[in-house]
């Protein structure tokens, strides 16, 4: 394996595993607030949708990336309200809204592109940070990426820094482990836990758009695949910590490019094998290696005094 | 029968089911405002929807086909689900259940068998190769704490790969290469493996796997509402720590649901496979085990829901096949039409909850 | 003492809470009906009654936890309508709930900041202020513990520091002292005085007579959910307070509720002990010893008393002797039956019945019946055709309540449903009936009980002991006094060792007396002669 | 007289950029080309398991039933037998059972992969190819060993580098495939893909490389794409429909590729020489002669 190769392996690995971080980690603070959203599928897919449709209409992939966040907050503003204020099973809620966005927007998509399959829809472009940008290989390979590459890092930390230290984050916690507890202090547990979804509404939306307008620069009909889903598992896998599910999302991330890295290097394995390696991995992961996962004491169950 | 009737009665009088109705009926009305929107006459496109589901005596066999298939996954789902387990391999598990059924249809030396065993045998060898990959997720929670959720979702992506690469290798299941241009699928199973046709007409393709189902039905209700086993279900689902603490084998009992969720999902595969395929190809379990999740999820627990649910969603998308052919009406809008259903249903589960107890 | 439902007497000034026909109904269940209650700014106001009575449900009201059916809150003469704990929190009302209120898995600084903080927490200003109000107050707490690893003791002190924190003008107590130790509620009622000599209305719910004895200014009795007495000096009126609860005399007068002694039936033939324990150790998942080297014979028909501060290994022998978790070393027996690595079914099957410390996690399912519960693990005697039979089901049920005493509008209501006592009997009849029962396990079988059942819970356990069964019984329990009127034998845990045990006098106060002495300096960790008999 | 009822199942989308547009874009043009002499019925978007019952709806009410594509065969003659009076055409299909009622018209993808592989190797500038397809089916497998071969044939030294994603519409993975290609050395990319193809696109607009499209002839319209191959998925559609019209519809295996003329296979690359087209032309006419053999499918 060539330096070039490895170089290429990671760049593809960080760009495989972008949307899976992004969503995953908008996931981890819905569950922490004790709300488990099967939606992420269809949020990533409404963005991914609503943000090539608006680069397309307006001719600026940043207003494009504005519209995907802002379409997709009426959905997850609706998932809040049927597993929260409702109290519907949240399994069936996020999987009748991804089933619900996805005939939503393979309808949407035909009446607006239908008769133009070619047309052009203008994407974000790459960025690389000053410095990292002259390393040698590396600079182009791997740190030459969509600039929302970036700013989803940017987010995931704040994220992160806010969980640990800040008094928001003290409360979703609580809410998530001991919403009985969260309540007799006098915090609102519900609306906490509306904002959680808010929240990972907006961070699927951006995992969306990153697939749509930031790396491929086109939307197809159900274009998230079940990336979504493997969001979810990347939050199991990573045991409701930040840091863990990133560890995880790049797993899925290196687990996927090696499907493209061993062809390329004449290793001939059955694709079949390549192709379920992410899944064979995390199975493996889930099953030993990351220990016995510890959910959020009351992850989908509605609260109700 | 007077019992019958009786559960009947009961039934009719709960508003839960008049609550269902009035989701599936809004939700279709919503799709024919679509409909109408679209500038096809709604006249149109309910006659070619009728037309579709049970429209001819092929229309109905395909749609209770169907229903069929959701229904053996939908109850596997609500197996699991008694000890709160969410099974949501319905997928893999009707892969590994196809394949196993072809693997001894084609290679057990069953054809010739007397009195049902050449398709008695594949139809086991598929509820065990469903019980054995089900039991896995099971083995992993008792044993390891692994979430069930994402145990059964990755051994579903892991088991559709399966049938992908099973059909790729003549070692496997592959069918002899002819030539460079044969298709990557197994050889067409045997006659005598394929469960009979009901009819015996192939103008109406029902098959003898809707008996077994509604057999399975009445089991597994009877199981869960009335017996011993399904209170210690109940209470191992509910409270491991106490279950565990008066002495029930907890663990037996979720690796058992989850193997008997698991069993009902191979089964599904095996109608797939042994009633209307009949040669195993990559993709042939067709998302049904997702669409027979929802029947579960949406059943609420009850036998009766998945009777409802698989029969809805069975004829749903067999009039929303028609619905585009003739009324050029895309079938994503049957998806849409799905998706506002599952999302009324659920939304609405706690009304009904309410009043059930109000009662 | 007025036992009328008509308004409270009118006080000097306007009462800081006053409540007018206070009213809450639970489905078919009127929980509450028509209550009222004034309570004054620097009052200690006891609330009182039988197990089911109401009183949670009216603290809960008060905290906005719940909203009435009926009736009128008024707080500082101003109408008080809160709509949840947030508002009720925000207009000076603090509550330590029967319940446990905590983050389990944060640490108490975390906890106490829950709700309080805004933005960017403060945690070492925090740790600080905890510092301050326990040494204001008594109340000795380490601000980075996490809430899992304390006592429940510690625990009760966390709720009540978390209290103080916010500078309530009402604080309500819902049973704070049913997990503490002597000295602790000693230390918690200091508390409610010095926080009441500031200025706040403190409403105290208890069911220790003692408690009402040395803090209560007013008292207020409820019974089946209404008005049953009042009383302005209740130290003085404690018999008919008692009898207002129970609507029916007491064995025995004021005080703690003493269980009669019997004297023990003289065992003509030495038989071999139901349980013999040797060595038993346990370490936890970090190897530090939490239960050393525990040996123990206990003799059919013998109750044997564990006392101990909690958190000295008791929860690790119960869980152990009750297969809930394998010993690290050393072995127990069930008569000649090695029994050490058996589960929790092999011993239930061997006739050990359990009554675990955490009744919420262990004991119970609350979504299911209360017949269920009592019958989780016979169900299969109920089979019939191979179905359950859930009619006889639930006649077995109803017996079985009837004769522990357990209110509950009938045998199919959910589990959870019932109130905090019943819960707790309920989980006693089912252990005490196991068929074939030959030893009982109990930890804390009377904690949240009310002063007629812990005697008739005593009673059933005296029962299984000396009656035909000779039930050998372990009991375990931080209320000394109940321990040494009931038990035969008492040893002392003290981190994970066993400090001393003595056999416990019968018809001899002096000796009694001096026992509790020893007993109280083991409890310490101070050792005297005689340990080790 | 009454139109000729014609009933189409596109199994995958008919907007996928790829087989099933160039499949639905032949529908369109046999529409126009006919007039009122057809009336369609048209169907897409089906698996497996749904795929017979939507042949037999579209049997029971057609003259004509068109499967766009190998994965329609076996449900088509299972179908075929039940409806004896009804025509079936399967694009792409293969040598098979032969039924009289059945045409199966073979699209001879691999064999011009095997020109496509040839101008791939005389457009390289750093000797190196690529091929990505979706799934591992004998059409798509045999093509993108034909291109490899092709590319030898040319250039024997060549480097040559294949990749199957297992899904024609997966962008994102057929972007890093090429993106791994890329940095093998490839600068020509050929591939079997549907929606997957957008992938490609932006890799290699990324890396500044080459694609040679499929399907249809548009050179002129994007830089990045230096050549075409054309494969006449549509033109069998066409065909299916003309004939039928006509009357002269016929059962049976056919084979369509080079033999048929350019409309139903051929290879344009953009800008070429005069060399070049000679030398594409010389390989043509070799397939066709059968000097140079290559897969079927
Ligand atoms: N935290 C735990 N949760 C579940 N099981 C545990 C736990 N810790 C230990 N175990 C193990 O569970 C095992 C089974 O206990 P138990 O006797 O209740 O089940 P059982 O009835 O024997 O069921 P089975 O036949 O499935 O083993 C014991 O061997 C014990 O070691
Ligand atoms: N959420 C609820 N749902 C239904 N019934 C309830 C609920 N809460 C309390 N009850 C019922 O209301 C009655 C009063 O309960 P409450 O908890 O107020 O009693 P309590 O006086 O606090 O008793 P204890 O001393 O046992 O704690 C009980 O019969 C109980 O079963
Ligand atoms: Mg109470
Ligand atoms: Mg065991």
């Amino acid at each position: 394996m060539t330096e070039e190769m490895v170089a290429v392996f990671a760049g593809s690995s960080i760009r495989l595993a972008a949307p899976l971080l992004l969503a995953a980690s908008g996931e981890l603070v819905s569950e922490r607030a004790g709300v488990l959203n099967m939606s992420v599928e269809g949020m990533m897919l409404l963005g991914a949708f609503a943000g090539a449709a608006g680069a397309w209409a307006t001719g600026s992939p940043l207003l494009g990336l504005a519209i995907g966040v802002l379409a997709v907050l009426p959905l997850a503003a609706l998932q809040a309200y049927l597993s929260i204020t409702l109290r519907a099973n949240q399994i069936v809620t996020g999987i009748g809204l991804n089933i619900l966005v996805l005939g939503a927007t393979t309808l949407a998509y035909r009446l607006l592109f239908g008769g133009r399959s070619r047309v052009e829809i203008p994407g974000l472009g790459p960025w690389a940070p000053p410095g990292l940008a002259q390393l040698p290989l590396l600079g182009e390979q791997v740190f030459r990426q969509t600039w929302l590459l970036y700013l989803g890092l940017v987010l995931v930390g704040l994220i992160a820094w806010a969980l640990r230290h800040t008094a928001w984050g003290l409360a979703l916690h609580a809410a998530g482990t001991a919403p009985r507890a969260a309540d007799q202090s006098g915090l609102p547990v519900r609306r906490l836990r509306y904002g959680a979804v808010m929240v990972t509404g907006v961070m699927s939306a951006l995992a969306g758009c990153f697939l749509s307008i930031g790396d491929i620069h086109t939307f197809t009909e159900g274009m998230t695949k079940g990336v979504g889903y493997l969001a979810i598992a990347a939050v199991i896998f990573g045991n409701w910590k930040l840091g863990r599910t990133l560890a995880a999302c790049l797993l899925f991330g290196a687990a996927t490019a090696l499907q493209f890295q061993l062809p390329a290097l004449g290793v001939d394995v059955p694709s079949a094998l390549l192709i379920m390696l992410p899944y064979l991995l995390a199975m493996l992961a889930v099953a030993g290696l990351a220990g016995r996962q510890r959910a959020p004491a009351a992850l989908s169950v509605p609260y109700h005094r | 029968m007077r019992h019958a009737l009786n559960i009947w009665r009961a039934g009719m009088r709960r508003p839960a089911i008049w609550i269902s109705l009035a989701a599936v009926l809004g939700a279709g009305a919503v799709g024919l405002v679509l409909v109408a929107a679209m500038g096809v006459p709604v006249s149109d496109a309910l006659a070619a929807f009728a037309d579709g589901a049970w429209g001819s005596p092929y229309a109905v066999a395909s749609s209770l086909n169907r229903s069929l298939v959701l229904a053996l996954v939908g109850l596997g789902f609500i197996t699991a689900q008694r000890a709160q387990l969410t099974n949501v391999g319905g997928e893999g598990q009707i892969a590994v259940g196809g394949m196993a059924a072809t693997a001894v249809a084609l290679y057990g030396h069953v054809a010739t068998l007397p009195w049902g065993l050449s398709f008695g045998l594949p139809l086991l060898a598929a509820a065990l190769a469903g019980a054995l990959w089900g039991g896995l997720a099971g083995y992993l929670k008792a044993w390891r704490g692994t979430n069930e959720v994402i145990a059964t979702l990755l051994l579903s992506f892991i088991a559709t790969w399966m049938v992908y690469g099973a059909v790729q290798s003549e070692a496997l299941l592959r069918q002899p290469m002819t030539s460079a241009a044969t298709l990557p699928e197994s050889l067409p199973i045997p006659e005598s493996t394929q469960i009979p046709l009901l009819t015996g007409d192939y103008g109406m393709p029902l098959h003898a796997g809707l008996l077994l189902g509604l057999l399975l039905m009445a089991v597994v209700g009877v199981v869960l509402r009335h017996t011993v086993l399904g209170v210690q279900l109940h209470a191992v689902g509910l409270n491991p720590r106490a279950a565990r603490r008066a002495g029930l084998p907890v663990r037996r009992l979720v690796v058992g649901a989850l193997v008997a969720a698991g069993a009902l999902g191979g089964l599904a595969g095996a109608c797939m496979l042994q009633g209307e395929q009949y040669s195993l190809k990559a993709g042939f379990s067709s998302g049904y085990g997702f669409d027979g999740l929802v029947v579960g999820l949406l059943a609420r627990n009850s036998v009766w829901g998945v009777l409802f649910g698989a029969l809805l969603f069975g004829f749903l998308r067999s009039g929303g096949i028609n619905l585009e052919m003739v009324a050029s009406v895309p079938t994503a809008l049957v998806v849409v039409i799905q998706g506002l259903i599952i999302i009324t249903l659920a939304g609405a589960a706690q009304a009904m909850d309410r009043q059930e107890v109000a009662r | 003492m007025s036992a009328s439902s008509a308004a409270a007497p009118p006080l000097a000034h306007p009462p800081l809470l006053s409540l007018q026909g206070m009213g809450k109904r639970f489905g078919a269940l009127q929980a509450l009906d028509d209550v009222s209650l004034t309570l004054a700014a620097g009052e200690i106001h006891c609330l009182l009654g039988e197990n089911g009575a109401g009183k949670s449900t009216l603290c809960n009201l008060i905290f906005g936890v719940y909203r009435p059916d009926q009736g009128d809150m008024a707080l500082d003469g101003q109408p008080y309508r809160p709509q949840g704990p947030a508002q009720a929190l925000a207009l000076g009302v603090a509550m330590v709930h029967q319940h446990f209120s905590l983050v389990p898995d944060l640490s108490v600084v975390d906890n106490l900041l829950l709700g309080q903080a805004r933005g960017i927490l403060d945690r070492q200003g925090c740790a600080q202020r905890i510092s301050e109000l326990s040494a204001r107050y008594g109340l000795a707490l380490d601000p980075w513990a996490r809430i899992e690893d304390l006592s429940v003791g510690e625990r009760q002190r966390v709720e009540i520091v978390k209290c103080l924190m916010r500078e309530p003008r009402l604080l309500v107590l819902d049973e704070p002292t049913a997990v503490l130790l002597p000295a602790e509620i000693a230390s918690l009622l200091d508390v409610c005085e010095r926080v009441a000599a500031a200025g706040c209305g403190v409403l105290l719910v208890t069911h220790k007579l003692a408690e009402i004895q040395r803090v209560a200014q007013r008292a207020t009795v409820l019974r089946g959910g209404r008005l049953a007495a009042r009383s302005e000096q209740p130290a003085a009126e404690l018999d008919q307070l008692v009898r207002a609860m129970i609507a029916r005399d007491l064995d025995s007068a004021a005080g703690p509720a003493q269980p009669e002694r019997q004297p023990r039936v003289a065992v003509a033939t030495r038989r071999p002990p139901v349980l013999t324990v040797d060595g038993l150790g346990v370490k936890d998942a970090e190897g530090v010893v939490r239960l050393d080297n525990f040996t123990l014979l206990v003799e059919p028909g013998e109750i044997v008393a564990v006392a101990g501060v909690e958190g000295n290994g008791q929860s690790e022998l119960a869980a152990v002797l009750s297969g809930m978790r394998p010993a690290t070393s050393g072995r127990f027996f069930l008569a000649d039956q090695e029994m050490t690595h058996a589960g929790p079914r092999a011993l239930t099957g061997a006739g050990v019945g359990v009554v675990p410390e955490d009744r919420h996690a262990e004991a119970c399912v609350p979504a299911l019946s209360v017949a269920e519960n009592l019958f989780i693990d016979r169900l299969p005697e109920f089979r019939r055709f191979g179905l359950l039979d859930r009619r006889a089901l639930a006649r077995a049920a109803e017996l079985l309540m009837q004769r522990f005493d357990v209110r509950a509008a009938g045998a199919q209501v959910a589990f959870g449903g019932l109130s905090g006592g019943n819960q707790q009997k309920a989980v006693m009849a089912r252990e005490m009936t196991r068929p074939g029962l030959r030893f009982l396990l109990a930890a804390n079988p009377t904690r949240g009980l009310d002063v007629g059942a812990v005697q008739a819970v005593y009673g059933h356990i005296r029962a299984a002991a000396h009656g035909p069964q000779r039930v050998g019984v372990l009991l375990i329990s931080s209320e000394l006094d109940e321990l040494l009127a009931v038990a035969d034998r008492v040893l002392v845990l003290y981190r994970g060792r066993v400090m001393g045990t003595a056999r416990i006098p019968v018809a001899d106060e002096e000796g009694l007396a001096a026992l509790r002495q020893r007993v109280g300096q083991w409890m310490a960790g101070r050792i005297t002669e005689g340990a080790h008999a | 007289a009454d139109p000729l009822r014609v009933g189409i199942l596109i199994p995958g989308s008919k907007s996928d950029k790829g087989w099933m547009e160039s499949g639905y874009d032949g529908l369109v043009a046999a529409q126009k080309a006919q007039g009122d002499k057809v009336k369609v019925q048209m169907i897409e978007n089906i698996n497996y398991a749904d795929m017979e019952q939507a042949l037999t709806n579209l049997a029971s009410k057609n003259q004509l039933v068109i499967g766009v594509g190998g994965q329609t065969q076996a449900a088509v003659l299972k179908i075929a037998k039940r409806f004896p009076k009804t025509r079936f055409s399967i694009v792409g299909g293969n040598k098979g059972e032969d039924l009289p009622n059945v045409a199966g018209y073979d699209v001879k993808q691999a064999e011009i992969a095997f020109v496509a592989g040839a101008a791939a190797a005389m457009l390289s500038k750093n000797g190196a190819v690529s091929y990505v397809g979706g799934m591992e089916i004998p059409s798509i497998v045999n093509a993108g060993k034909e291109f490899g071969k092709g590319a030898a044939y040319i250039n024997p030294k060549i480097k040559y580098f294949e990749n199957y994603t297992g899904d024609f519409d997966d962008v994102a993975k057929a972007k890093e495939a090429t993106l791994a290609a890329i940095a093998q050395g490839a600068d020509v990319h050929y591939h079997i893909l549907n929606l997957g193809l957008r992938g490609m696109e932006q890799a290699a607009k990324e890396k500044g490389t080459h694609i040679i499209g499929s399907y249809t002839d548009r050179c002129g319209t994007d830089p990045l794409y230096i050549a075409y191959s054309i494969t006449g998925v549509g033109y069998q559609v066409e065909y299916a429909i003309g004939e039928a019209v006509k009357g002269s519809w016929k059962p049976g295996y056919k084979a369509f590729g080079l033999a048929m003329g350019p409309k139903a296979s051929d290879m344009t690359i953009c800008g070429a020489t005069p060399a070049m087209k000679t030398r594409i032309e010389q390989i043509k006419k070799d397939i066709q002669s059968g000097k140079i053999q290559v897969l079927e499918g």
